[in-house]
């Protein structure tokens, strides 16, 4: 019993294992058998999770617009969603003449394949996690940018203008918020001493990584944010403007597969930014209890959901120079910078504890203000711009006028 | 190591093979009567005009290139960061100054006005 | 185990398919997609050559790292060449572009 | 035959055929994407040969960058190769006898090779411990500081030069190529 409360993954991989070994089966097939059943259990769940998602997603925009959302199917319509599911399976899939079969297909299965791949990585709870790779960090971003891919083979093969395009603007965007999320995603590595994600959690017992390097934290919310294309920076497929962007040939649950790899992509990098910054599932007593830690997980992973929720029901879409001035103006420079300062901080305050902490956060906060400050006097500039010509225009119009 | 190798292995094509079993299921009940209209291409109802290879900016191989170069850099840097612990202070300073050079190279993006989106 | 000629064999395959596409194709896109699998073959044989011989000396993997960092480069500048080409000339068949100066 | 040479025989077959396919594709675009997976089969390939580091910066630099890179080059320079020529030279005959000449006398050198007898590699101490020292290596100036400036300076020189070369100098450059 106490095992059960002290190390529940453990006893039950053992279990399994003692299950499988009493059929006889040889040692090498046994942990491929139980590494498949975990890879398929870790694959349906997220795949069914994103079904939750979606409910809870439009019920929290409806509150945020003053509406009631689903409400019909099931209690609190928390079965529209599967309501959604079954009408997608009997829709028609639409082939557009002159499509490229072969890349048309594959698009929307390596877009779910980057996302789920993602969780493979993820700490859930102590010892609870797909594979303990000592490169985690390079591998969620070589992986999540498989979704790049995934958007161009769409892009390219649907045959149509306007997916091409789309596909072209969103690739745009992605690879260039891609940069600065490389470049924060660093700052955690090198605070932790290693790019292994469990590491990483390890290293946040006393303080989490968000305390002592917000601006990279900040840095890589925002720009995952952008990399998934969820609102404020979704202006490539704004669905209330456009036509639809690079999905726009895609009908029925092949559309559908863009749609859960983008609900879920924006859950995968709640739970990454947790993973990174807020500690994962490090909490009072997790050590001890891992379904304490799970839970701590969830917890978190949901609140900063909430937030990412939160943006798109509150934040107008951008426009798109705004949105690429904003990634190579603003945040790969900070991102450099905050790097840097993270760099040089950590090396030359010896001390460790709350001085330490101390002046990291100091630093951050610094270099926020002085971020801050820079946008101030610009936005000075542009006002100043867009004000004198506005009001000279119409004082010549007026003299023109006045002059007839 | 292996182990986990595997893991991730399975889990890719476990994440291959759903989504494809989804669709499966998709084209299996759902109806299947294509006609040239519905196959037609989807352009807001208007006919559409000419070749799909329309002529694109050249600025989109601009970002894709920054990003190549910032990628192969934080290649670089993800090691230097695992060893940080380990590094005299003039070595973290070298890493710096790897920072900055490419720094450089987005400051000339910059001053020539490739990041403006025209 | 694998024994490392297999590895090697692989490697000197893809580095000759490489060498075909580089020399055979007349589009100067085929040719760089050519050299960078020639370049992939030489990764793998550096890698191979790293995990059998020297395993606890990171010398092998550095010199990857570099052959990436130099592929990198190589397509960046090789593709802004043919960029910058087409628009003059509208065409990125090698063979056409025979001129040294236009 | 074992699992490990089993998958390696299945990842180095499509490797290579994913590389034939590549050269021999008169599509570019699919050519690319044949790259893609050849490119992927090596990075499996990586981590047979216990170097997931390199697999991972294998994804992370060529597949994600490169070939995404070459993607858009080749949309961007599509127009005239809708023309449907023959996509490879009149004397393909002398590349493809260059490239088996070089495979045989690689064969022929390999086979001269006492090392290659090795069959069983010798064990990695500890993984952890290389990557910590790989990015230690890479500062160090009694080992391998100079390539690692000079990779920053080069990648500075690829950023610059490709700049100055797409980038166009006036309009007038972009109406001819648009004529």
């Amino acid at each position: 019993m106490d095992q059960i409360l002290s190390d529940p993954f453990g006893w039950f991989n053992h279990l399994l294992h003692s299950l499988l070994e009493g059929w006889g089966l040889s040692p090498g097939f046994i942990s491929f058998a139980l590494n498949l059943l975990g890879a398929f259990v870790m694959g349906l769940g997220v795949l069914f999770l994103t079904l939750f998602l979606i409910w809870a997603e439009r019920k929290i925009i409806a509150r945020i617009q003053d509406r009631l959302g689903p409400n019909r199917v099931g209690p609190f319509g928390i079965l529209q969603t599967v309501a959604d599911l079954v009408k997608l399976v009997t829709k028609e899939l639409i082939v557009p003449v002159g499509a490229d079969l072969g890349p048309y297909n594959l698009a929307p299965l390596l877009a779910v394949m980057s996302v789920v791949g993602l969780w493979a990585v993820i700490p859930l709870a102590p010892k609870l996690l797909g594979a303990d790779i000592n490169v985690g960090v390079l591998y969620v971003v070589s992986i999540g940018a498989i979704s790049t891919l995934s958007i161009m083979l769409a892009g390219i093969s649907s045959n149509n203008k306007y997916a091409l395009l789309g596909a072209f603007r969103t690739v745009a965007q992605m690879v260039s918020y891609a940069v600065p999320m490389v470049l924060a995603l660093i700052v955690p590595t090198l605070l932790a001493g290693s790019m292994g994600m469990v590491e990483i959690v390890e290293e946040q017992r006393s303080i989490w990584f968000l305390v002592i390097a917000p601006v990279a934290a900040l840095i890589f919310f925002i720009s995952s944010i952008a990399e998934v294309g969820r609102t404020p920076f979704d202006l490539l497929e704004a669905e209330s403007e456009l036509v639809a962007g690079f999905h726009i040939e895609y009908s029925g649950l092949r559309f559908g597969m863009f749609f859960v790899a983008e609900f879920l992509h924006a859950f995968t990098i709640s739970a990454l930014t947790t993973t990174l910054f807020l500690g994962g599932w490090q909490g009072p007593g997790a050590a001890e209890y891992p379904l304490l830690g799970l839970f701590y997980f969830g917890i978190k992973t949901a609140l900063v959901y909430f937030v990412v929720i939160w943006v798109r029901g509150s934040f107008p879409r951008i426009r798109i120079d705004q949105m690429n001035q904003l990634n190579w103006k603003l945040i790969t420079p900070l991102a450099l910078v905050s790097l840097m300062v993270t760099a040089v901080v950590e090396k030359l305050v010896v001390e460790m504890g709350l001085i330490r902490i101390g002046v990291h956060l100091g630093a951050n906060l610094l270099l926020l203000a002085l971020t801050l400050w820079a946008l101030r006097a610009y936005s000075r500039t542009v006002r100043r711009r867009v004000e004198n010509p506005m009001s000279g225009l119409t004082q010549s119009a007026h003299q023109s006028l006045s002059g007839e | 190591m292996d182990g986990q190798w595997a893991f991730i292995g399975l889990l890719l094509i476990v994440g291959l093979i759903l989504p494809a079993v989804v669709i499966l299921f998709n084209w299996l009940l759902g109806p299947r009567k294509p006609n040239s209209l519905k196959n037609s291409i989807y352009e807001c109802g208007i006919e559409t005009v000419g070749e799909t290879w329309i002529q694109l900016k050249s600025q989109y191989y601009i970002f894709a290139l920054i990003f190549v170069v910032f990628d192969v850099e934080a290649v670089f840097l993800l090691p230097w960061a695992v060893a940080y612990d380990k590094l005299q202070f003039y070595m973290v300073l070298e890493g710096v100054l790897f920072i900055l050079i490419l720094a450089a190279g987005l400051m000339y993006a910059w001053r020539k006005g490739v990041l403006e989106w025209v | 185990m694998i024994p490392l000629s297999w590895y090697l064999v692989l490697a000197a395959g893809i580095f000759c398919v490489g060498l075909y596409g580089a020399l055979a194709r007349r589009n100067a896109l085929a040719i760089l997609m050519g050299i960078e699998l020639m370049l992939n073959g030489v990764n793998l044989n550096l890698v191979a050559f790293w995990r059998y011989l020297t395993p606890n000396f990171i010398t092998g993997q550095v010199f990857v790292l570099i052959v990436l960092a130099v592929a990198a480069s190589e397509a960046a500048v090789g593709l802004a060449l043919i960029i910058s080409i087409y628009r003059r000339r509208s065409t990125v068949v090698a063979e056409e572009i025979n001129m040294l100066k236009w | 035959m074992t699992v490990t040479q089993l998958v390696f025989l299945l990842t180095g077959g499509v490797t290579l055929g994913a590389a034939l396919m590549v050269v021999l594709s008169p599509r570019l675009v699919h050519a690319a994407l044949w790259l893609i997976l050849s490119l992927a089969g090596t990075a499996v390939l990586f981590v047979l040969l216990e170097a997931g580091f390199l697999a991972v910066v294998q994804v992370a630099i060529y597949i994600d960058a490169i070939a995404i890179l070459i993607i858009i080059v080749i949309m961007l320079t599509r127009r005239v190769m809708i023309r449907g020529e023959t996509q490879i030279t009149r004397n393909w005959w002398l590349g493809a006898l260059s490239a088996l000449i070089l495979f045989g006398g690689l064969l022929i050198l390999l086979d001269m090779v006492p090392i290659i007898a090795i069959d069983t590699p010798p064990p990695i101490a500890d993984a952890d411990q290389l990557l910590e020292d790989l990015g230690r290596s890479l500062v160090d100036v009694d080992r391998f500081i100079l390539p690692f400036e000079v990779a920053s300076i080069m990648l500075l020189a690829a950023l610059i030069g490709s700049i100055m070369i797409a980038w166009p100098l006036t309009t007038r450059a972009e109406g001819e190529g648009d004529q």
